[in-house]
């Protein structure tokens, strides 16, 4: 079989004695569409900031398309291909949607330590830039400081941030959260709109959006995967079921 | 670019015609009544007080002698501050006073290191400059428009190593401040008291702006010479020397206190109190000296002034430079021609000064008598008392380098 | 020997007043992380209070230095609530800005009011000429300093380490939410520490009269000196800018004794490399 | 910030920025060409303008990094010295083509910054406050006591340029002066304003904002603060030279404290991260203080005390902050 385009063999991650993430065996394979579900502190952020490179894992490897990244840092692994929105929106306020969206693409062009050139004077890229926003649907508030949008709208300019980086590995770290489920579909529409070889690795808690989704979803309790399958697998999975809502109702204290 | 440099090209061309016409049509009509003098002196900062002396004393001489002046003469004073030791800004202060004031004699020149930068200025501008109280040598070289009223470290310094070698005195440590005239002071006690069979058995140059000077001195006690050439440029910074050699028990040592007459400036006398005591220094003037010319000077000067308020060598200085000014005016009628204006101070003399009788030589150097001072208590105040004259001295430095 | 004893004596005497002037520095910046530049006005006023006090009025040394200090702590509380309270998290620059305005006004105020001559301070005799303790002949002067300093930095400590006050105000250092949430008005101790600091600044200004000029340049003067032994010292403790202090005062003392030529090349140059080697003080546990 | 006029079409874009930026250029040459006049109306103020130019070449190099890079420095005046020093110094020993010493000026100080830029970089804060002081004062130190080379307290004696390209002569009355330093402020203008409009000027802003971020998206951050910082010396170094150049001296005071303080004042007082900031915040610096610090200082200082004061506590973004504001203002009363 063709190899995984981000694997996880053995990964464990401890803070002190608690255990956040153990023996998580995990593969995301090229063009997947899959979700990580879970309940609170199940360890699913960490368990991104472990691929991503920006928490040091305690064992076990991170293997991006076949090769070993453990030990690479958060910023060799973008230029990799992975790509990831943040839980907390994380963007530069004072600036445009379109110059947030500009410091990606010319990082990933490699065009940003150009001293001598006006911005306005690199074609290529403003297309990008243009395309990207318009993508997210942000085309009529291009122009407008990242700190005066609706909180929704932020969470659309972190996936065109994220997207500017030309990611093979998409890390969607729920970013539905603060978005009316009403309108939570516009995610997935951005998602529809992606080349079908980029992986996405979806978090979230919004059932609905994930089942809507997901070709495979991974269930992590505890800081272990629990089962994986295909949504209706998932949906009969009494186990699932049990943790799942059961958490829902009286909430278990998770490891965290 | 080319386009603004083709402008600004043609700019310059037309802009110093035009300049230049407005010079002339501005200069015409003030030579002939007013005649304007630039005069930057230390209005502010920590030195103001020495500043003050000489503007006391231009002001006071402005005052009794303006009658003095041809018929319809009139002079007018632009004073400005340099703030302390700065050259750049007196530079920057001198230039605004010949372009913009259209001043025709720039005085004052407090500090060697701006009277250094002015005088750079005048060479050019063709401005005549009477620099004040500048002690540094080389400061009439830069320029064949400056003369001085004052002294140089040369003149109070290197008499005052021949007669410290006279005295049997064999080692001997200099101590000054960091900057010219400092230098010079060290050099020219260290010619004469070496060849007067004396040896220096260590210097050092202190920062201007020290806190803490006990460690230099420390070295000096340990070292333990007959006698320490010491100068620093007077005011407050004499008093905190003074009560640093006094902490350090030198004062009360047998080492002997010397140096020019900075290290006792006379207006810091009360708050260096006991410690100053038996301090000897050469210079050109003390307000204690008894010659009449000095007693009105005095007179003049606490009539106007009030009791509390004693003429230093500063001020002496600024009053004779004044005096020079007023006479190179009078001479020409108040009509200034810098070059004549230069001529005759060449050749001015005045031998009835406060400081005794005292003429400017063709380098634009001062030659006067100096006077041997004690610090003594007289009549409950401490004072600076003359006990030897050396009759009409130039400046050593240029004698020994006229090749 | 002898020397060393004495140039050694001379270099605890300088550290000395730079503690004292800078301890309330490292404290505030610590709790409020205010960037200060205008602490040494403090100390300058507390020079002035001291020497207007004695030679205008004939109060005795140690007297007037009380007073100037109480004077210059009540100052320090009330610019505190005014002012300083209201640019608490605002960038730095703003601080910076703030601090230096305050520095100017009040170089321009002093100079008003007492001249730009600096005041001399006329010390009781007491202080004047040397000592003489086992054949070692010492400055009375220096000597008062090391030994008053010695016993308000004794007092200092006890304080910070054993009343509620100190506890409070290392509480809140090290964590600000934490203090607040178990009852502790922070706002009220950043004004009482506030006051403290300008308080022994004024001290460390009054007693250090003779070395330190009390003229209207002192703030932009000696402000790096300052600064420099907070930086070095570390935020928010005491301990550390004593040590900064003593190390600054003794080498720069023993470079004017042993290479007056390098001036204070040699200081600029250590603190430079201590900042880097460890940019939150040498008092930093690794 | 100019941003580009919202549209999905390339070309058109392009062309529309082309267009705009070449419009913008022509309107902003005309204030240059004014400026360029004044000697015709005000002859004798020729030094005083110079020392403007000069300062706003200065504090427009501090702009790049308090307004652009977000590294706020109380030592920029160390670089300033060394520009100046290096060009008063080749002066003295027979170098004397301003544009060679400028240009010499500029790498000594570039050098300078390089050196102390990738060692302060990495701190944050009050410490790397601290250590930009720190650096200016050691350079003060070691000019202060190199009297040899440098002329200590006295200030640099003997410092001569020939002529501006041959021809212009660097006369007292300031008039080549004057030119050569607005030209060389008008080309440097050119400059920064390609730099903060260029990739890496917004990179750098990104930096400011959220350097957090930048690392995600895979920005060298270090690499491009220092880059920052050295341009940022080796503007500052041709100021120097141009002060050393038309001043015909140099003095310890251009490495001082006091200098860094005041430019920074005076970017602050026209506002900070503008580009023209340093144009308004020097001019009103300098003026003022030529007309009110003559005979006393004092109420100079207090006055200028009183207003930063009142800046930082009522109307932080300086005059040009407050102008913007104000416009603000007036368009949402337009809009509502």
């Amino acid at each position: 079989m063709e190899t995984a385009a981000l694997e996880t063999r053995a990964l464990n991650c401890s803070f002190e004695a608690n255990h956040v993430i153990t023996d998580v065996n995990f593969t995301l394979r090229p063009g997947e569409r899959r979700a990580l579900i879970g309940p609170n502190g199940a360890g699913k952020t960490t368990f991104v900031n472990l691929l991503t490179g920006r928490l040091r894992v305690s064992s076990g490897h991170v293997l991006l398309n076949g090769e070993d990244v453990t030990q690479l840092s958060e910023a060799r692994r973008i230029r990799l291909g992975i790509g990831r929105t943040f839980q907390i929106t994380s963007l530069f306020p004072k600036m445009t949607v379109r110059e947030n969206v500009f410091l990606a693409v010319a990082e990933c062009d490699g065009i940003a330590g150009n001293l001598f050139r006006s911005v306005f004077s690199h074609g290529r890229q403003l297309a990008r830039v243009d395309e990207l926003v318009h993508r997210v649907g942000l085309s009529d508030v291009a122009d407008v400081p990242a700190q005066l949008l609706p909180y929704g709208r932020q969470r659309l300019l972190e996936i065109a941030v994220a997207l500017a980086l030309r990611p093979t590995i998409l890390l969607l770290d729920e970013p539905a959260a603060g978005i009316p489920t009403a309108e939570s579909h516009v995610i997935l529409d951005i998602i529809a709109t992606l080349p079908k070889e980029i992986a996405v690795l979806l978090i979230d808690h919004d059932m609905d959006l994930v089942f809507r989704f997901a070709q495979q979803i991974s269930v992590l309790v505890r800081g272990s995967i629990l089962v994986e399958g295909s949504p209706d697998d998932i949906a009969a999975d009494s186990q699932v079921r049990e943790v799942y809502l059961g958490d829902s109702k009286h909430g278990r204290p998770a490891a965290a | 670019m080319s386009i603004t440099k083709m402008v600004a090209a043609a700019l310059l061309r037309r802009g110093i015609v035009v300049a230049a016409a407005l010079m002339m049509s501005a200069l015409a009509p003030v030579g002939a009544q007013t005649i304007r003098i630039g005069m930057i002196l230390t209005y502010s900062g920590p030195d103001a007080a020495l500043g003050e002396q000489i503007d006391r004393a231009v002001n006071l001489f402005v005052k009794l002698h303006d009658s003095d002046l041809p018929p319809g003469v009139k002079v007018e004073l632009i004073k400005r501050d340099d703030t302390g030791i700065n050259p750049d800004l007196a530079k920057r202060l001198a230039q605004e006073l010949v372009l913009r004031d259209q001043v025709q004699i720039l005085t004052g020149g407090q500090w060697t290191p701006n009277a250094m930068a002015i005088a750079a200025l005048t060479k050019e501008a063709k401005v005549p400059f009477v620099t004040m109280t500048a002690g540094g040598s080389a400061v009439t070289l830069q320029s064949p428009y400056v003369v001085r009223s004052g002294w140089t470290l040369w003149q109070t310094s290197y008499p005052l190593g021949e007669w410290a070698a006279k005295q049997g005195w064999k080692n001997a440590y200099t101590v000054v401040s960091d900057f010219a005239p400092g230098h010079d002071g060290e050099a020219a006690f260290t010619k004469s008291f070496t060849e007067g069979g004396g040896t220096i058995v260590g210097s050092v140059r202190i920062p201007l702006k020290t806190s803490d000077y006990l460690p230099y001195f420390q070295k000096v006690k340990d070292v333990n010479p007959d006698v320490v050439y010491v100068f620093n440029p007077g005011g407050p910074q004499a008093t905190a020397f003074m009560k640093a050699f006094d902490d350090i028990g030198i004062t009360k040592s047998k080492i002997k206190l010397i140096g020019p007459q900075d290290i006792v400036y006379d207006d810091e006398l009360p708050n260096m109190g006991q410690s100053a005591l038996g301090v000897v220094t050469l210079g050109e003037y003390s307000p204690a000296a008894t010659r009449q010319a000095n007693i009105d000077f005095v007179a003049a000067w606490t009539k106007a002034y009030g009791a509390e308020s004693v003429p230093t060598f500063f001020a002496e200085a600024g009053w004779n430079g004044m005096h020079a000014i007023y006479d190179a005016i009078k001479a020409q009628n108040g009509k200034i021609d810098p070059d004549a204006t230069m001529k005759f101070l060449h050749a001015w003399s005045d031998p009835n000064s406060p400081g005794g009788p005292i003429r400017i030589d063709q380098a634009g150097d001062i030659v006067q008598n100096l006077y041997l001072r004690r610090v003594e208590e007289k009549n409950g105040r401490l004072a600076n008392i003359e006990f030897a004259t050396i009759e009409q001295v130039g400046d050593p430095w240029k004698v020994f380098n006229k090749k | 020997m002898t020397t060393l004893i004495t140039i050694l004596f001379f270099g605890v005497a300088y550290g000395m007043i730079l503690y004292l002037i800078s301890v309330g520095l490292s404290v505030t910046m610590g709790l409020m992380g205010f960037v200060n530049l205008a602490h040494g006005v403090f100390a300058m006023l507390g020079g002035y209070a001291t020497v207007t006090l004695m030679n205008r009025i004939g109060i005795a040394f140690l007297p007037a230095l009380a007073i100037g200090c109480v004077l210059v702590a009540v100052l320090g509380f009330v610019l505190e609530r005014t002012l300083y309270r209201h640019l608490y998290g605002r960038s730095e620059l703003d601080q910076v800005l703030f601090s230096f305005g305050l520095i100017l006004v009040s170089v321009a105020l002093v100079r008003i009011a007492w001249g730009p001559v600096a005041q001399p301070i006329r010390l009781p005799d007491y202080l004047k000429g040397q000592v003489t303790i086992f054949d070692l002949a010492l400055p009375a002067y220096r000597l008062a300093l090391v030994g008053f300093g010695t016993a308000v930095i004794a007092g200092l400590w006890f304080a910070f380490d054993r009343t509620l006050f100190g506890a409070r105000i290392r509480a809140a250092v090290d964590n600000r939410a934490m203090a607040q949430s178990i009852g502790i008005n922070t706002s009220r101790l950043f004004a009482a520490a506030f006051g403290l600091g300008t308080g022994l600044a004024a001290l460390g200004g009054g007693l250090g009269a003779d070395v330190l000029a009390i003229a209207p340049g002192y703030p932009l003067q000696y402000i790096i000196y300052f600064l420099i032994v907070v930086a070095v010292g570390g935020l928010g403790n005491i301990k550390g800018p004593f040590v900064a202090a003593l190390a600054i005062g003794l080498s720069d003392t023993a470079c004017r004794y042993f290479l007056p030529e390098a001036g204070s090349i040699f200081i600029f140059a250590f603190v430079f490399a201590v900042l880097i080697w460890r940019p939150n003080g040498i008092m930093e546990r690794r | 910030m100019t941003t580009m006029p919202v549209s999905r079409n390339v070309s058109v874009t392009i062309r529309f920025g082309v267009i705009r930026s070449g419009l913008i250029r022509l309107l902003k040459l005309l204030p240059w060409l004014v400026i360029a006049s004044l000697p015709l109306v005000l002859a004798g103020y020729e030094p005083l303008a110079t020392q403007i130019f000069v300062m706003i070449l200065f504090a427009l190099s501090l702009d790049l990094l308090v307004g652009y890079a977000g590294i706020v420095t109380l030592g920029h005046a160390g670089l300033f010295g060394m520009g100046g020093y290096t060009a008063g110094i080749l002066s003295v020993h027979g170098i004397t083509d301003p544009l060679v010493t400028a240009l010499c000026a500029m790498a000594v100080a570039a050098f300078t910054g390089l050196v102390f830029g990738v060692a302060m970089l990495r701190t944050k804060g009050l410490t790397l406050l601290m250590l930009t002081m720190a650096s200016a004062a050691l350079l003060y130190e070691i000019a202060n006591k190199a009297t040899g080379l440098t002329g200590g307290e006295d200030g640099l004696q003997g410092v001569a340029f020939s002529p501006l390209l041959g021809v212009f002569a660097f006369d007292f009355r300031g008039k080549t002066a004057f030119f050569y330093s607005l030209t060389v402020l008008f080309l440097v203008f050119s400059f920064v304003q390609v730099l903060i409009n260029s990739p890496f000027g917004w990179s750098l802003r990104g930096i400011r904002e959220n350097d957090a971020r930048m690392a995600a998206i895979g920005c060298p951050i270090m690499r491009r603060r220092v880059i920052a910082y050295v341009i940022a010396a080796a503007l500052a170094g041709l100021a120097g030279a141009l002060q050393a150049q038309t001043t015909q001296f140099v003095a310890l005071h251009s490495l001082g404290f006091e200098l860094s303080g005041n430019i920074l004042i005076m970017l602050i007082l026209g506002g900070s991260g503008r580009l023209y900031g340093a144009f308004i915040g020097c001019p009103v610096f300098m003026l003022a203080q030529d007309q009110l610090a003559k005979q006393d200082p004092a109420n100079w200082f207090l006055g200028l005390g009183v207003i930063l004061i009142a800046f930082v506590m009522l109307a932080p973004g300086g005059i040009l902050g407050i102008a913007a504001r104000t416009v603000d203002a007036i368009k949402m009363r337009r809009r509502a």
